[in-house]
C-alpha cells in the first residue's frame, strides 16, 4: 500500500497501577492506519481493545511508545494536545447512554463542539446544529429533547453527529454497535460507511464481533491480553488466518448460512479462559488454552513477523525464517 | 435567545405529574405552602399577633384549650396558637437563611473535588470535611452556639458554618463517579474547559439530589434551630420560636401540657411536610420507568 | 488476613479524623468572639482576676502553642479543669460516661431489633394491610424528633397514666450496685442484685425509646424497601425457581443482602442518636455526658465543652466502625475486594 | 401432534407501573413436547424473558396476566397452588438466567446456594446427610465441566469468572431440571469464545439428559445449531413459528425477513439497511399489530387489527395478512 499513513502507533504501552499489582492492558502494540482506510481492532473483553482507542484518543496517556497522528506527535492526554489536533481527531463510544449527557438535549450535546473550535459565526450555530441533525437523520425538533427519551439508534446517531461535528480526519468507533439489536446495528453502520466516503474519514473500529468487522473493515488485527497476535488485510485474514487464537474465535463465532460455515477454518474447539490481567501466563500468553502449545510457548514471547505479505502473527508456529 | 433552538423546554406538566403520582407528596407540598402563608401573613391571621413576642396577662394565663384559644394560652396568658403562627417566621427564616448560605459554596466544592478526583485539592476538601462531619450535626451546632451570644442570628450562623460539608460529601460521590462517565471524556475530547465540564456536565446531574437534599435539610435545619432553643442556645425569650416555646412549657408538664405539646406537635407538622416535599422532588427527578 | 489490614486502615484514618476535630474543635473554642476568662467569670469579676486567669489557661500563648499544651495534657489523661465542677474534665467524663453509653447502646439495640424485623416483614407482604400501616407510621416517625417524643412520654405517662414519669437511673430508695464497668444494669446483673436491674431497666426504658423511635421508623423503611427491591432481582428469582421453601428464602437469602443498606444507613443514624441524646438526657434528666455538655455550653465552660465534643465524636467513630466491620461480615465484596484508594 | 411437555396459550402479560399499564405479551402462544428443543428469538424489549419468568411463575410482583392458560404436564401452571409449585420447581423445570452475576446471590458462597437446591430437589427426605449433599453438589459442578469443584464451592460469586458462574448456574438448574430446562440468553453476557463453550456445554447436558429445553436469544446463529423449531418475538407477539430449517430457507413475515438480512455475514457482502424505527411503547400500544409501524408492507388494516397466526403448511405459523404477497 503506497497510501498515507494518517495513524502510526508504535511501541504502545499503557500499564495501570491498581492495590494488587500492574495490569498491563496494552503491551506493545504497533499498527498504523492510511487515509481512508478502516482498519479493525477484534478482540475479547479484557484484551485491551478499548483501551488501544482511549490512548489514541488521549483519555490518558501513554506508559510507552509513540502515536503519530498527521505527521504530529500526540503521545500525551488529551489535555496536552493542540486543539487544532483535538478538532481533526474524534471517537464514538460503545454504549450512547453513557456517552450522552442525560441532562443535557440533542442540540447542547451537537453544538458543543461547534462553539469550542468557534466553528460558526455568531448566531448561526442553531443552523448548523440543524445541518447536523438532517445529516444523521434526525428530525429538527429533536433538538430540544434529552437522549434518555430515544432509543439506542437515534442516541448513537447523536454520538456519530457530535464526533463529525469539528469535521475530522480520522474517528475512533469503539463497539459503536454492541449496546444495538441487530435491525439497529445495520442502520448505524451502513450511516457509518456512508460518512467514511462523503468525508473522507480513516476510522479505527473496535469490536468483538468479527461477523461486522468483515464486513467493515479493510485490515483486521486481532489483541489477545494487551498484543497484537495478528493482523492481516481483511479477505487474507479471513481466507487464511494463521494464529490459532484467531482460529479458535473464527470457530466460535455464530453464523447462520451454509456459506459461511464453509468459510470457518478447520475447526479448534475453545478451551479454557482468557487469563486475569493480573497474572499473565509466561511467554505467549496464549498457551494455556493453545492445542498446538509446545515447550518454548510457556518461556519465550514470540515475537511478530511478517509471514506472507502484508499479513503479521505473533506465533512460535511461524517461526521468522 | 441565540440558544433558544437547543434549550430542553422545562416540561411542567410531566414533572407535575410524577410529583403528584404519589399523592402524599401532594400533601407535602400544601403543608409546606400552608406554613409559609401563615408566616407571610402572620400578623394578619391570627387573632392576637399581639402576643407574639413581650405581652403579659396572667388572669387569662394557662387556660386549657378553649374556643377563644384553640391551643390555650401559656403561663405569661399569651396566645399559644398565636405564638405557633409567629414562631413558624423564625423556622423559615432560619431554613431559608442557612440553605442560601450553604448550598452553593458545599456544591461547588464538591464539585471542583470530584473533578480533581484523586488529587491534592481533592484531599484538602475532603478531608476537611471529614472533619466537620466527624461529630453529630447537633453536637457541633450545639458548641459552636455555645462560644457565642445565644440569639436566632447566631444559631443560624452556627448551623451554617457546620451545614456545607453535608452537601460537599453528596456531590462529591456524584460528580467523582461521573468522573469517569463516558460523556465527561467526550466533552473533554471535545476541548470544552474544565469550568464548562464542571458546570454544565456535571453539575446538572446532581440537581435532583441536591434539591431533594434541600427540601429534606429544610425540615432538618428548622428541627437544629429548635433543638438550639430549646435547649437555650438559640433564641431567647420572648422571640416566638418553636423550641423556645417547647422547652418553657416543658417545665409545667404535665398539668399543663397544651403549652408545650401543640408547639412541639407543630414541629412535626412541618418537618413532615417538608419530608413528603422532598420525596416529591426526588420522583419528580427520577429515571423514567417505561 | 486482608480483614485486618480492612480494620487498621480504617482506624488510622479514625485517628487522623479526631486528630482534626480536635483541632477544629480547639479553633472554636478560642477564635470565636468572647474572652473565654471573662465568660468564666462573669462580668462582674475584677480585670486582674481575668488576667490571673488568663494566665493560668495559657490564653496569651499563640493558640499553636496553647494547642500544643493541651494536646500534651490530653494524652497525659488530662481534659483541664472544668470552670463548674472546678475538678479535672476527665473525672467529670469518667462519672458521667457509663451513663450515656448505657442509654445509647440501649437505643441502637432497640432500633436493631425492632427495625429489622418490622421492615422485613412489611416489604415481604408489601401493599398488604401491615405494610400500609406501617409505611404512614413510619413516614410520621422519621418526622418525630426525640425531644418531642421525650416529652410526650412524659405527659403520657405522667399525665393520662398517672405513672410517674422515670427521672435518672435508679430509683432514689433502691441501692445501686458497686461500680465495676459503671453500667448499672450490667453492675447489677454482676452483683447479682435483681432489684437494682429491673429498677435500672425501668428507668432506661423510656428515653432509651424516646432516642430510638425515629431510627426504627427510618430503618423499617430502608429495610422494606430493599426487600422489596431484592424480592424482584434475578437471584432471588433464581432462588425461588429451584424450590427453596419459603422460610429459608426469606430468612437467608433474602435477609443477608437487604440488610446492608440497612446497616449502612444505621451509621449515619448514630449520628443524630449521639446528637438526639443531649436533649433527651435533659429531658429526663439522665445524668449523663451529654446533660454535662449541655450545662457546660450553658456557662460556658470551654474545657468541658472540648473535652464532650470529642467524646461525642469518638463515640461516633467507634459506632461507624462497628457498622463497618459488620457490613463487611454482610457483604464479602466489601472484605475481600480492595477498594481502590 | 405428539403429546405435549408444555403449551402455553393465548398468554397476556401486563405490568402496573405508575404511568399506567404496560400492555407486554399480547396472546404468546408456544408449545414444547417431550425431548423437544424450542428456540425464540427476537430483539431486547420483546417480551422473551416475560414468557419464560410467567412460565416459572417467577413474574414481578407488579406483573398481571389477565388472559391465558399454561399447561405443563396437563395441569394449568396458573391455577397451582404454592406446594405443587415449589415441587415443580424443585423436580421437574428450571431456568437459566441471562446474567450469571445477577443469578447468584452476591452475599453467599457458591456452596451455601448449591447445597439448599440439592438438598431440596435431590432428596426427598427432609434431613439429608451433609457428605451426600456435599458429594452430590461436588457432581453437578463436575458435569458442567467446572475444574476443582471443591474450591468453587467455597468461594464467592465474584470471585469467578463470567463462564464459570454461567457453569454453576447450570449445575444448579442440573438438580431440579428433570424435564424442561429454559435457558435465557446464557451466552450472551460472555465472550464469544466461552460463549461457545456453554452451548456446546447446555448442547451435551440436554442431549444426554433427555432433556426439553427452551432456548431463548437475541442471536439467531447462537440458537440455529441447536434448536429443531423457531418462534419469532416482535413486542410482546409471537409473529412466526416453523422448524429451524424452514424458517432459514423461508422466513415469511417481514419482520423476520429483514431481521435475517440484518445479520452481518461472515462472507461479506455489506450490511443491508436494518429495520427503520423502534419497538412501540408498551404503554400506548393500539390493538393492530404491532410490527405496523415499522413494516413497509403495512396496510391502513395492519394498523386496526391484529393479525392472528396463519398455518401454512410444514409447521409453519405466521402472524401477517399479507403473507402470501411479501
Amino acid at each position: 500500500m503506497s497510501a498515507e499513513e494518517i495513524l502510526t502507533v508504535k511501541g504502545l504501552k499503557k500499564y495501570f497501577k491498581t492495590t494488587r499489582g500492574i495490569v498491563k492492558a496494552v503491551d506493545d502494540v504497533s499498527f498504523s492506519v492510511m487515509k481512508n482506510e478502516t482498519v479493525g481492532l477484534v478482540g475479547e473483553s479484557g484484551s485491551g481493545k478499548s483501551t488501544v482507542g482511549h490512548v489514541v484518543m488521549g483519555i490518558y496517556g501513554p506508559t510507552a511508545g509513540s502515536i503519530t497522528f498527521m505527521g504530529n506527535d500526540i503521545s500525551m492526554g488529551v489535555g496536552r494536545r493542540p486543539k487544532e489536533l483535538k478538532k481533526r481527531l474524534q471517537i464514538v463510544f460503545q454504549d450512547p447512554a453513557s456517552s450522552l449527557n442525560p441532562r443535557r438535549t440533542i442540540g447542547q450535546i451537537l453544538e458543543l463542539p461547534l462553539r469550542v473550535h468557534h466553528l460558526a459565526p455568531e448566531g448561526k450555530y442553531a443552523e448548523r446544529v440543524f445541518e447536523m441533525m438532517d445529516l444523521i437523520e434526525l428530525p429538527r425538533e429533536f433538538a430540544v429533547r434529552y437522549p434518555g427519551e430515544q432509543g439506542g439508534g437515534e442516541k448513537q446517531a447523536v454520538a456519530i453527529g457530535r464526533a463529525l461535528a469539528t469535521r475530522p480526519s480520522f474517528i475512533v468507533l469503539d463497539e459503536p454497535t454492541s449496546a444495538l439489536d441487530v435491525s439497529i446495528q445495520a442502520k448505524i453502520i451502513n450511516m457509518l460507511m456512508r460518512f467514511q466516503k462523503e468525508f473522507d474519514l480513516s476510522y479505527l473500529f473496535i469490536t468483538h464481533n468479527l461477523s461486522l468487522m468483515r464486513n467493515v473493515a479493510q485490515r483486521v488485527g486481532i489483541m489477545y491480553l494487551g498484543k497484537i497476535v495478528e493482523m492481516a488485510g481483511t479477505p487474507e485474514f479471513f481466507s487464511n488466518p494463521l494464529h490459532p487464537y484467531t482460529k479458535m474465535l473464527l470457530s466460535a463465532v455464530p453464523v447462520i448460512t451454509r456459506e459461511e460455515e464453509a468459510l470457518k477454518p478447520e475447526k479448534i474447539t475453545s478451551t479454557g479462559e482468557i487469563a486475569g490481567a493480573l497474572n499473565v501466563p509466561p511467554g505467549c500468553s496464549f498457551h494455556p488454552r493453545c492445542p498446538f502449545v509446545m515447550d518454548i510457548c510457556s518461556k519465550v514471547v514470540p515475537s511478530q513477523i511478517e509471514y506472507k505479505k502484508e499479513h503479521y502473527v505473533a506465533c512460535h508456529l511461524y517461526p521468522s525464517t | 435567545m441565540r440558544r433558544a433552538t437547543s434549550h430542553g423546554r422545562f416540561d411542567y406538566r410531566k414533572s407535575w405529574h410524577k410529583f403528584s403520582r404519589n399523592y402524599v407528596s401532594v400533601v407535602g407540598l400544601g403543608v409546606v405552602l400552608l406554613v409559609a402563608f401563615l408566616a407571610i401573613f402572620a400578623s394578619y391571621v391570627t387573632l392576637y399577633p399581639s402576643h407574639a413576642e413581650f405581652y403579659v396577662n396572667f388572669p387569662e394565663a394557662r387556660e386549657p384549650p378553649n374556643w377563644a384559644h384553640l391551643f390555650g394560652t401559656d403561663q405569661f396568658g399569651r396566645d399559644v396558637l398565636t405564638r405557633i403562627v409567629f414562631g413558624f417566621r423564625y423556622s423559615l427564616m432560619m431554613a431559608i437563611v442557612v440553605l442560601s448560605l450553604v448550598v452553593a459554596p458545599g456544591v461547588v466544592l464538591g464539585l471542583v473535588a470530584g473533578y480533581y478526583r484523586g488529587g491534592k485539592v481533592d484531599m484538602a476538601i475532603m478531608r476537611t470535611a471529614d472533619i466537620f462531619l466527624a461529630v453529630p450535626p447537633l453536637v457541633l451546632a450545639l458548641s459552636i452556639c455555645s462560644v457565642l451570644t445565644p440569639s436566632v442570628f447566631n444559631a443560624m450562623m452556627a448551623v451554617s458554618l457546620m451545614w456545607w460539608p453535608w452537601y460537599t460529601r453528596l456531590v462529591y460521590s456524584i460528580a467523582s463517579s461521573l468522573r469517569n462517565e463516558a460523556f465527561v471524556q467526550a466533552a473533554e475530547i471535545a476541548g470544552a474547559s474544565p469550568f464548562h465540564i464542571i458546570f454544565r456536565e456535571i453539575l446538572p446531574n446532581c440537581l435532583g439530589p441536591i434539591l431533594t437534599k434541600m427540601t429534606l435539610d429544610a425540615g432538618w435545619v428548622i428541627l437544629i434551630g429548635a433543638s438550639l432553643s430549646f435547649v437555650g442556645l438559640g433564641a431567647q425569650p420572648p422571640t416566638p420560636d418553636l423550641g423556645t416555646m417547647v422547652s418553657d412549657g416543658a417545665k409545667l408538664l404535665p398539668e399543663q401540657w397544651w403549652i408545650s405539646i401543640f408547639p412541639a406537635l407543630t414541629i412535626v407538622l412541618v418537618i413532615l411536610g417538608f419530608n413528603l416535599l422532598g420525596d416529591g422532588v426526588r420522583d419528580m427527578f427520577s429515571a423514567e420507568t417505561v | 488476613m486482608r480483614m485486618s489490614t480492612f480494620v487498621l486502615k480504617r482506624l488510622s484514618y479514625t485517628v487522623f479524623v479526631l486528630f482534626g476535630l480536635s483541632i477544629l474543635i480547639f479553633i472554636i473554642a478560642r477564635v470565636l468572639p468572647g474572652d473565654p476568662a471573662r465568660l468564666a467569670l462573669g462580668p462582674r469579676a475584677p480585670d486582674w482576676a481575668v488576667e490571673n486567669l488568663r494566665q493560668q489557661l495559657r490564653l496569651n500563648e499563640p493558640l499553636y502553642i496553647q494547642y500544643f499544651y493541651w494536646l500534651r495534657d490530653a494524652l497525659s489523661g488530662s481534659l483541664g479543669v472544668s470552670l463548674v465542677t472546678r475538678r479535672d474534665v476527665m473525672v467529670d467524663i469518667q462519672e458521667f460516661l457509663p451513663a450515656t453509653v448505657e442509654l445509647i447502646v440501649l437505643a441502637a439495640l432497640l432500633d436493631m431489633a425492632l427495625a429489622i424485623p418490622i421492615g422485613m416483614v412489611a416489604g415481604r407482604r408489601a401493599n398488604s394491610w401491615f405494610d400500609n400501616v406501617v409505611r404512614v407510621l413510619s413516614y410520621v416517625g422519621v418526622a418525630v424528633p426525640a425531644f418531642v417524643v421525650a416529652i410526650i412520654f412524659i405527659l403520657v405517662f405522667g399525665f393520662m397514666l398517672n405513672i410517674a414519669p422515670s427521672i435518672g437511673r435508679i430509683s432514689p430508695n433502691i441501692v445501686a450496685p458497686p461500680t465495676v464497668t459503671g453500667l448499672i444494669t450490667i453492675d447489677s446483673l454482676i452483683s447479682g442484685n435483681m432489684v437494682a436491674f429491673f429498677d435500672a431497666v425501668a428507668h432506661l426504658i423510656l428515653p432509651a425509646l424516646a432516642l430510638s423511635l425515629g431510627l426504627i421508623a427510618q430503618e423499617a423503611r430502608i429495610t422494606r424497601s430493599s426487600v422489596v427491591e431484592n424480592l424482584n432481582k434475578d437471584y432471588i428469582l433464581s432462588t425461588v425457581s429451584h424450590g427453596v421453601p419459603e422460610r429459608l428464602l426469606t430468612l437467608k437469602y433474602l435477609l443477608k443482602p437487604s440488610l446492608i443498606p440497612t446497616v449502612s444507613v444505621m451509621g449515619l443514624d448514630m449520628a443524630s442518636l449521639i446528637g438526639n441524646a443531649f436533649l433527651v438526657e435533659l429531658i429526663f434528666n439522665w445524668p449523663g455526658v451529654s446533660r454535662y455538655g449541655i450545662t457546660a455550653m450553658l456557662r460556658k465552660d470551654l474545657n468541658a465543652i472540648v473535652a464532650v465534643v470529642m467524646i461525642a465524636g469518638i463515640i461516633f467513630a467507634i459506632a461507624n466502625i462497628a457498622v463497618d466491620l459488620i457490613v463487611a461480615y454482610l457483604d464479602p465484596r466489601i472484605r475481600m475486594i480492595e477498594r481502590a484508594a | 401432534m405428539a403429546e405435549q411437555l408444555l403449551e402455553v396459550n393465548d398468554l397476556c402479560v401486563n405490568y402496573k407501573v405508575y404511568e399506567g399499564l404496560l400492555r407486554v405479551l399480547n396472546g404468546v402462544s408456544l408449545s414444547v413436547g417431550s425431548k423437544e428443543k424450542v428456540g425464540i428469538i427476537g430483539e431486547s424489549g420483546c417480551g422473551k424473558t416475560t414468557t419464560m419468568k410467567a412460565v416459572m411463575r417467577i413474574l414481578a410482583t407488579n406483573a398481571i396476566v389477565p388472559n391465558g392458560t399454561i399447561a405443563y404436564k396437563g395441569s394449568d401452571l396458573l391455577k397451582l397452588g404454592r406446594q405443587e409449585l415449589m415441587r415443580l420447581h424443585r423436580t421437574s423445570m428450571s431456568m437459566i438466567f441471562q446474567d450469571p452475576t445477577a443469578a447468584l446471590n452476591p452475599v453467599f458462597k457458591v456452596g451455601e446456594q448449591l447445597k439448599d437446591i440439592v438438598r431440596y430437589s435431590e432428596f426427598t427426605s427432609n434431613a439429608p446427610n451433609r457428605q451426600e449433599v456435599r458429594t452430590k453438589a461436588v457432581e453437578l459442578l463436575k458435569s458442567a465441566a467446572l475444574p476443582e469443584p471443591e474450591r468453587i464451592l467455597d468461594s464467592y460469586p465474584f470471585q469467578l469468572s463470567g463462564g464459570m458462574r454461567q457453569r454453576i448456574c447450570i449445575a444448579m438448574s442440573l438438580a431440579s431440571a428433570k424435564d424442561l430446562l429454559i435457558a435465557d440468553e446464557p451466552g450472551t453476557s460472555l465472550d464469544v469464545t466461552i460463549e461457545d463453550q456453554i452451548m456446546r456445554l447446555l448442547k451435551q447436558i440436554v442431549e444426554d439428559r433427555g432433556l426439553s429445553v427452551i432456548l431463548i436469544s437475541h442471536s439467531i446463529g447462537a440458537v440455529k445449531g441447536f434448536v429443531t423449531k423457531l418462534y419469532v418475538m416482535y413486542a410482546g407477539t409471537m409473529i412466526e413459528e416453523a422448524p429451524t430449517d424452514e424458517l432459514f430457507s423461508n422466513p415469511v413475515h417481514p419482520y423476520t425477513q429483514n431481521l435475517l438480512k440484518a445479520v452481518p455475514k461472515l462472507t461479506g457482502g455489506g450490511v443491508p439497511e436494518g429495520i427503520a424505527g423502534r419497538i412501540p411503547s408498551y404503554l400506548t400500544i393500539g390493538d393492530g399489530c404491532r410490527f405496523a409501524s415499522r413494516c413497509r408492507s403495512a396496510k391502513e388494516s395492519c394498523h386496526v387489527h391484529a393479525p392472528p397466526a396463519f398455518d401454512i403448511g410444514n409447521g409453519h405459523r405466521v402472524a401477517c395478512f399479507h403473507y402470501g404477497d411479501i
